[in-house]
């Protein structure tokens, strides 16, 4: 299987740089990796972190983020917004689980077709050697930890007033590793 | 504790406020009060069971709060963060809000007794770790005598830590078996005081971002979405972990949030509304070792 | 905050009358300071030009036993001592790795907290209590009629980087410290030019040539006096000054900015180590004794014709009082005016 | 229900050689939506548009998707193209399968099959087109130009000539800025007043320009093509319409001592004055602060001390009661041209600035710099164009010319370069050898930077020809020293000191922004730069626009400039504003971002990422009327489409029209299990 794997990414480009540096690639005849689509947006700043999670959902093994270089942003400032944003959802995805070298985020100018066509190639290389992301999206049929997920109300004594009272007992959750993913139960939507 | 009565006292007979939001002492632990009637000022308590972020009440789209009429609210140095998140970003003007500070020596992890308890490392609250602000910055009154150094907890950042030294797929799995629990009820969210939203994403249809079936893939949607949002934001005051009913570990996905904003960008969230939040604003030389 | 205090190598020897001014100020001014235990040699003026690590280590080590002694600020009086320690304080703090490497030479923890004050920097900061003593002293300021030029060397306020504490080029910190002693700083053009440092012996004449186109600056821009906060400088232009030819021109006493201040909190002279000079400062004691003493005259003179006139008026008061009002109060003054 | 049609293109064999279009036609006829789907040799020849024009007839396509090569090359083609057979251009896409497809690839199955997914992609999002109307925007075809030094009259003659009316502002009482000030101008040597009295003149007196000198600007409301802007007229003390110019009041004026700012200090005027001859308008403004008159009133005389003027007056111009006035004019578009001031580089300095007192600048007599200088060598100067030294009216005889003062130095100065130094000091020592024949002129330099027309030829000729001593290196340190001007500096070629006793130095100091730069900058929503200097709205390709549509940058107020620069600058902007006036209504792409005011939390993340503060707030109301609320509005005028504000608005209320949120949902889904 993992020998026939072919990576599905997906890459959202900024309209001025990338995605004319994507063209230049195409009118030099770089020969690159087919396994990436393009999905256009005027600008990094209007790139989503929704996006990138959608894509995944979607089933996309791999996602590409990419831009004008710092000082070339066609709208002067976005790509700088863009790397504070990204800057911050790649920690949170990477904490959640994702692993973030299936994320690729590159500023590719509109003169850098070479590196287009390399940011292609490597990115599906990792991400052929990762294997596929079908987890992120077969998490939906993920099993719901065992017994009723409101035993932590009927355990908690009862409530006086107010939600606030009883105290979570996911404390215990809280201790890595602990491998409730095995548990069996109820399985989800 | 007279002090504060007192202080709510003086502004209701005066006028000021026609509301003070505080807490009073509960069978168990203590729970949020709406003080209008300045005879009432004497349940107004400030302990270790003071848990709540009254802020939220501040949230212009609580009508049913507005309409008492304009508010005095008691906060601790965690809560007046959270009011300063809300003037940042314009959902209430200073005037429109009366701030009681209360010097504070660190709150309860789960107060359900009818009296204070006594704060140890066992019983204080992990969010008082490391407290900046044990007297709250900007308020209108200042009541309690200084308080000292909360016990020392665990600290979140040994849990935080321990998930991160995880592979990614076993980062996945942990958060899985949690997030599976998840039954999007939202409590989440409406316990936190910057999740202020006219109309939440989540009930956005058109187009549907976040899945808002309950299972993982749905509820991954959901708190990546929520915690992006507060990257930057986040007060820490961990309302939303002891809102949920079924005890998936929000604070450390908050938690993880504070210190990359603050590795990457040096931020620590501020009780100053002058100090731009990181997400939405920029510099030229942010760290960009994650791009190619 | 508490201070610790390095002298160095010339604050016990060569500058003695520097360190006793020094300590002298410092009672006065109620400030306490401990002296490093078991301090060692800055490395100035060699080290550093040997060895990186050296010249860094040396000083770094002092700081370290500052650190100790859990002092958050150590003052160093010497302008080649402070330069070296605020040297080697900003060395550790840029340069990746140097830390590490100090610690291992050390072997003894360094946290590199400690700030490292010059004297000019630490007498700024008290400026305002200096001059709040010279405006409580009884008798008027002895200092009103003195100018003096503040010279600073090369040391105290370079590198930029380093030291910091004022401008590179025109700094104005000693002025401030002069002011407050109620005394005149003159606009002069050679504070910061270099006066031959370490090459006194090596090269006496060139240090001749440079020491003496300061002091001829000094004159010429109206100085009684030259204040410097550096042993060496100090030597150079006061040792070395019976050496130059000054065509006849009148020696140019040099002084420490802390004997300054002395002389304008009113301390003892034997205090101050005036007589440690080679420069002989008495004509210049003398003539400012002599101001004081006059104005302490004039002081007198003024304060017996308030006396008088106020006994007059009161006296007039009487009569005016017995004669229904009468021109007493015209005649009164005339009787005041001595 | 939509009815898309797709047209795949072969490209002759651009496409066709590694992507089967007919596979590509068929896969997408069978996909959802999708009414049409054809292929073609030249999709973009004109039989190939027609096949797109016919069948938008015949199906009544509600959509058009054309697979061929990048937007960028034939978008605008189709669009024209569906547009002509009625169908609204922005729902016609291209689907990139030459580019980023035929040309990249050379395996066929897989081509193709990406072909296919391209396509799809792009129907799902042409699915979610909308039809958009271009934006057309009123614009009030007057411009203002705020300076009126060179670059403000050549943007003012400029804008004018080609038919529109200008409103002038200056802050001075003459226009003319520091170009007037100045002897001789580089590389040519031509008197600086000569060339520019002409153009002076010729901008008062032209019919469709309105001059407000003596002026500032108060306020500015609005956006492209319809800017409010509020102009305060300084209370002057003579009437602009009754004066003509006489100057009698001057001749009468008894307080004469005042230091002159056009001469730079160096000479004297009346407190009643015109800054000189030449001055346009020729009308004299009354200098309260040092009329003996108003200082009597400020002292709180009984009786006015003087009135000398007004009484000379024959035309009874004067009047001692004229309070400041605002006039309010309607523009469609804003030049700023403020131009520069010099370092003044002396002992005392504001925060943030550290001088450099050991110059002696402002101490020492006879060290001045550049503009006085040119004040010096100007024949209407002070010392009528002889070089005579400031302290004693002597002719030096060794003149030191200092470069680089203040300027790249970021320790102590500016970290840039202040560009028109070398020139101008080149110019100097030729104007001081030409008038001191047995002088010395001794120039310290660290660089020579005369990039520029016949610019290195001229400093060339001021050190072969002109005899100008230049030493590469810095001075560290200038003091009087009795007769002489002492001036310490360092030969790096040779690597010696040098002390040079000189008899004046001349020293170029920076060029910075004129002061106030930063609170014009606020009321014109132009962002600046850590020195001051306004921002351009790109560096390399829009260098005289700025992020706030419809005001314009010329000369010295962006970066330091010279003359010619300046010139070219000025005449951009004018290019700039006829273009935008060329027509009735500003026309702009529809892309822009739209607020949906129900969600809208009024948080204002939007505010704070829009380059172009395209963001306003807006008050909500209750039923009563009563302010309730704040949420965000996208000024469509100023909005330029890059959707920084969709992505941080956290609940998803505000839209990117033509990059819907919907659109980028159905694109990525369409890629689900491709």
């Amino acid at each position: 299987m993992e020998a026939s794997f072919e990576p599905r990414i997906t890459a959202f480009v900024c309209n001025w740089c990338t995605y004319t540096g994507a063209d230049l690639a195409g009118t030099s005849r770089l020969p690159m990796a087919s396994n990436v689509r393009i999905i256009r947006l005027p600008c990094t700043g209007r790139i989503d972190h929704l996006f990138v999670a959608k894509a995944f959902e979607r089933g996309a093994d791999g996602v590409i983020v990419s831009g004008c270089h710092p000082a070339d942003c066609h709208y002067t400032a976005g790509n700088y917004h863009a790397r504070r944003r990204f800057g911050v959802f790649r920690e949170l995805l990477s904490f959640l689980g994702v692993d973030p070298r299936r994320l690729t985020f590159s500023w590719v100018s509109a003169s850098e077709g070479g590196k287009w066509a390399d940011v292609v190639n490597e990115t599906v290389a990792r991400v052929r050697e990762l294997g596929p992301f079908d987890a992120y999206h077969r998490l939906a049929d993920a099993p719901v930890p065992d017994g009723d997920p409101f035993a932590a109300l009927e355990s908690a004594t009862p409530r006086a007033d107010g939600a606030g009272e009883n105290e979570p007992s996911g404390v215990h959750a809280s201790e890595p590793g602990r491998g409730r993913a095995a548990a069996t139960g109820g399985s989800g939507a | 504790m007279t002090e504060l009565q007192d202080a709510a006292r003086r502004l209701l007979e005066e006028g000021t406020v026609q509301v003070v939001i505080g807490w009073e002492a509960g069978r168990r632990g203590a729970r949020p009060v709406f003080v209008t009637d300045s005879a009432d000022c004497d349940r107004l308590v400030f302990d270790a069971r003071c848990v709540h972020d009254l802020a939220v009440f501040l949230n212009p789209r609580r009508s049913q709060v507005a309409g008492l009429g304009k508010a005095a609210v008691v906060v601790k140095g965690c809560d007046a963060k959270a009011v300063a998140g809300l003037l940042r970003e314009s959902q209430l003007g200073r005037d429109d809000v009366v701030l009681i500070g209360v010097r504070c020596g660190g709150v309860a992890a789960g107060p359900d007794g009818a009296e204070p308890p006594a704060l140890t490392a066992e019983t204080v609250a992990a969010r008082c770790h490391g407290c900046d602000v044990r007297e709250p910055a900007g308020v209108d009154v200042l009541v309690g005598a200084p308080q000292p150094e909360p016990p020392v907890a665990p600290t979140p950042d040994e849990r935080v830590a321990a998930l991160d030294a995880l592979s990614p797929a076993e980062r996945l799995a942990f958060w899985t078996a949690e997030l599976a629990r998840c039954t999007q009820c939202y409590a989440c969210r409406q316990a936190c005081p910057l999740c202020y939203c006219e109309r939440c994403v989540v009930e956005k249809s058109e187009p549907q971002w976040v899945e808002t079936s309950p299972h993982a893939r749905g509820n991954f949607a959901w708190h990546l979405t929520r915690a992006q949002h507060l990257a930057g934001r986040c007060v820490g005051c961990g309302e939303c972990e002891r809102a949920c009913p079924v005890g998936i570990p929000l604070g450390l996905i908050n938690r993880k949030l504070q210190q990359v904003v603050y590795q990457l960008y040096g931020y620590t969230v501020s009780d100053d509304p002058a100090v731009p939040a990181p997400i939405g604003a920029y510099a030229v030389d942010d760290t960009q070792d994650f791009i190619r | 905050m508490t201070l610790a205090y390095y002298p160095g190598c010339s604050m016990h020897g060569t500058s003695r009358e520097y360190e006793e001014s020094l300590l002298a100020v410092a009672a006065a001014l109620g400030l306490d300071f401990a002296e490093i235990d078991d301090w060692s040699c800055c490395g100035a003026s060699s080290a550093h030009a040997a060895d990186h690590l050296l010249g860094v280590a040396l000083p770094a080590r002092n700081l370290a036993l500052a650190e100790a002694q859990g002092a958050d600020r150590v003052l160093a009086p010497c302008a080649a001592c402070y330069n070296r320690l605020s040297g080697a304080a900003h060395a550790v703090a840029e340069e990746p790795g140097l830390a590490a490497r100090v610690r291992d030479v050390l072997e003894r923890p360094f946290a590199n907290t400690v700030k490292v004050l010059s004297i000019v920097e630490l007498l700024r900061g008290l400026a305002p209590a200096i001059e709040e003593r010279v405006a409580a002293r009884l008798e008027p300021d002895p200092l009103a009629h003195l100018s003096v030029a503040t010279y600073w060397g090369c040391l105290l306020v370079r590198p930029p980087l380093a030291t910091g504490f004022d401008d590179a080029e025109q700094p104005t910190g000693m002025d401030e410290v002069v002011a407050a002693c109620g005394a005149r700083p003159v606009r002069w053009n050679m504070a910061v030019e270099c006066c031959g440092g370490a090459f006194s012996i090596a090269r006496t004449s060139s240090v001749l040539r440079l020491s003496r186109a300061i002091i001829d600056d000094a004159r010429r821009c109206g100085a009684d006096a030259i204040v410097a906060a550096c042993p060496l400088c100090h030597a150079n232009l006061d040792f070395r000054q019976s050496a130059m030819s000054m065509k006849g021109a009148p020696p140019m006493p040099v002084l420490y900015i802390t004997q300054l201040v002395g002389l304008a909190l009113g301390l003892p002279l034997d205090l101050l180590g005036f007589d440690r000079h080679f420069v002989d400062t008495q004509p210049l004691l003398a003539r400012l004794a002599d101001d004081a003493r006059r104005a302490a005259a004039g002081a007198a003179e003024r304060e017996a014709a308030r006396a008088a006139k106020a006994a007059a008026r009161a006296q007039a008061g009487a009569a005016a009082a017995t004669a229904a009002g009468g021109g007493g109060e015209r005649t009164a003054p005339a009787g005041a005016v001595p | 229900m939509s009815r898309i049609g797709v047209f795949v293109c072969h490209c002759g064999e651009n496409i066709a050689r590694t992507v089967d279009c007919a596979a590509v036609a068929d896969a997408l006829r069978e996909h959802p939506g999708v009414v049409r789907a054809e292929d073609y040799k030249y999709m973009c020849s004109d039989p190939g548009q027609q096949l797109v024009k016919k069948a938008i007839e015949e199906d009544g396509l509600t959509g058009v998707v054309v697979c061929a090569c990048s937007p960028h090359m034939h978008e605008t083609t189709f669009r024209r193209a569906a547009a002509q057979a009625g169908l609204n251009p922005f729902v016609v896409e291209m689907a990139n399968i030459r580019e980023h497809c035929s040309w990249i690839h050379d395996d066929r199955e897989r081509a193709t099959a990406k072909a296919i997914d391209i396509g799809r992609t792009i129907v799902e999002k042409v699915k979610q087109d909308r039809p958009l109307e271009t934006i057309r925007i009123p614009v009030t075809k007057r411009a203002l130009v705020i300076g009126g030094g060179i670059a403000g009259i050549q943007a003012a003659l400029d804008i004018a000539d080609g038919g529109h009316e200008v409103v002038l502002v200056e802050k001075e009482a003459s226009i003319g800025g520091h170009m007037s000030q100045l002897s001789e101008t580089f590389p040519t040597l031509d008197c600086s007043q000569c060339i520019l009295t002409p153009r002076m003149v010729e901008a008062y007196q032209h019919p469709r320009i309105t001059l407000h000198t003596w002026s500032e600007i108060e306020k500015v409301d609005g956006y492209i093509g319809n800017f409010t802007v509020t102009i305060r007229k300084k209370a002057r003390s003579v009437d602009e319409n009754l004066c003509n110019g006489c100057g009698d009041c001057q001749a009468a004026c008894p307080s004469r001592k005042v230091a002159s700012e056009f001469d730079a200090g160096l000479g004297k005027r009346t407190a009643i004055s015109t800054p000189f001859p030449q001055a346009v308008p020729n009308i004299p403004v009354l200098d309260r602060a040092n009329c003996t008159l108003f200082k009597g009133r400020a002292k709180g005389l009984a009786k006015d001390a003087c009135g000398k003027c007004k009484e000379a007056c024959l035309k009874g111009a004067i009047d001692y009661d004229t309070e400041d006035t605002f006039v309010t004019e309607e523009v469609g578009a804003i030049v700023v041209a403020t131009g520069f001031q010099l370092y003044d580089i002396g002992r005392e300095q504001p925060a943030g600035l550290k001088g450099y007192g050991e110059y002696g600048y402002g101490e020492v007599p006879d060290v001045i710099d550049g503009l006085q200088f040119e004040r010096l060598a100007s024949a209407s100067g002070p010392t009528g164009g002889e070089i005579l030294r400031p302290s004693d009216g002597a002719v030096p005889r060794t003149v030191v010319f200092v470069k680089c003062v203040g300027s790249r130095d970021p320790e102590k100065g500016m970290s840039y370069c202040s560009k028109i130094c070398c020139m101008y000091t080149a110019k100097h020592t030729m104007l001081y050898k030409h008038k001191v024949h047995d002088g010395r002129a001794v120039v310290f330099y660290m660089d020579i930077r005369a990039a520029g027309k016949g610019y290195d030829e001229f400093s060339r000729r001021a050190i072969e020809e002109d005899g100008a001593e230049y030493v590469r290196g810095r001075v560290s340190r200038i003091f009087r020293d009795g007769d002489v001007v002492k001036v310490w500096g360092y030969d790096t070629l040779s690597g010696r000191q040098v002390v040079i006793d000189a008899d004046m130095v001349v020293l170029a100091t920076a060029v910075r922004p004129q002061p106030g730069i930063a609170e014009l900058a606020q009321k014109l929503s132009v962002s600046y730069d850590q020195d001051g200097f306004l921002n351009e709205a790109h560096p390399k390709l829009r260098p005289v626009e700025t992020n706030t549509a419809g005001v314009y940058l010329a000369g010295a107020c962006q970066a330091p400039r010279d003359i010619p620069e300046s010139v070219a600058m000025a005449s951009a902007t004018a290019a700039k504003v006829l273009g935008l006036f060329s027509a009735d209504e500003l026309e702009r792409d529809p892309s822009v971002a739209l607020v949906n005011e129900r969600t809208c939390s009024g948080c204002f993340h939007c505010e704070r990422v829009c380059p172009y503060g395209a963001v306003e707030h807006r008050d909500v109301c209750d039923m009563e009327g009563h302010v309730c609320g704040h949420v965000a509005w996208v000024n469509p005028g100023v909005c330029q489409g890059c959707g920084t504000c969709v992505a941080v608005c956290p609940s998803k209320s505000v839209e990117l029209a033509g990059f819907t949120d919907s659109q980028v949902y159905a694109e990525i889904n369409a890629l689900a299990g491709w």
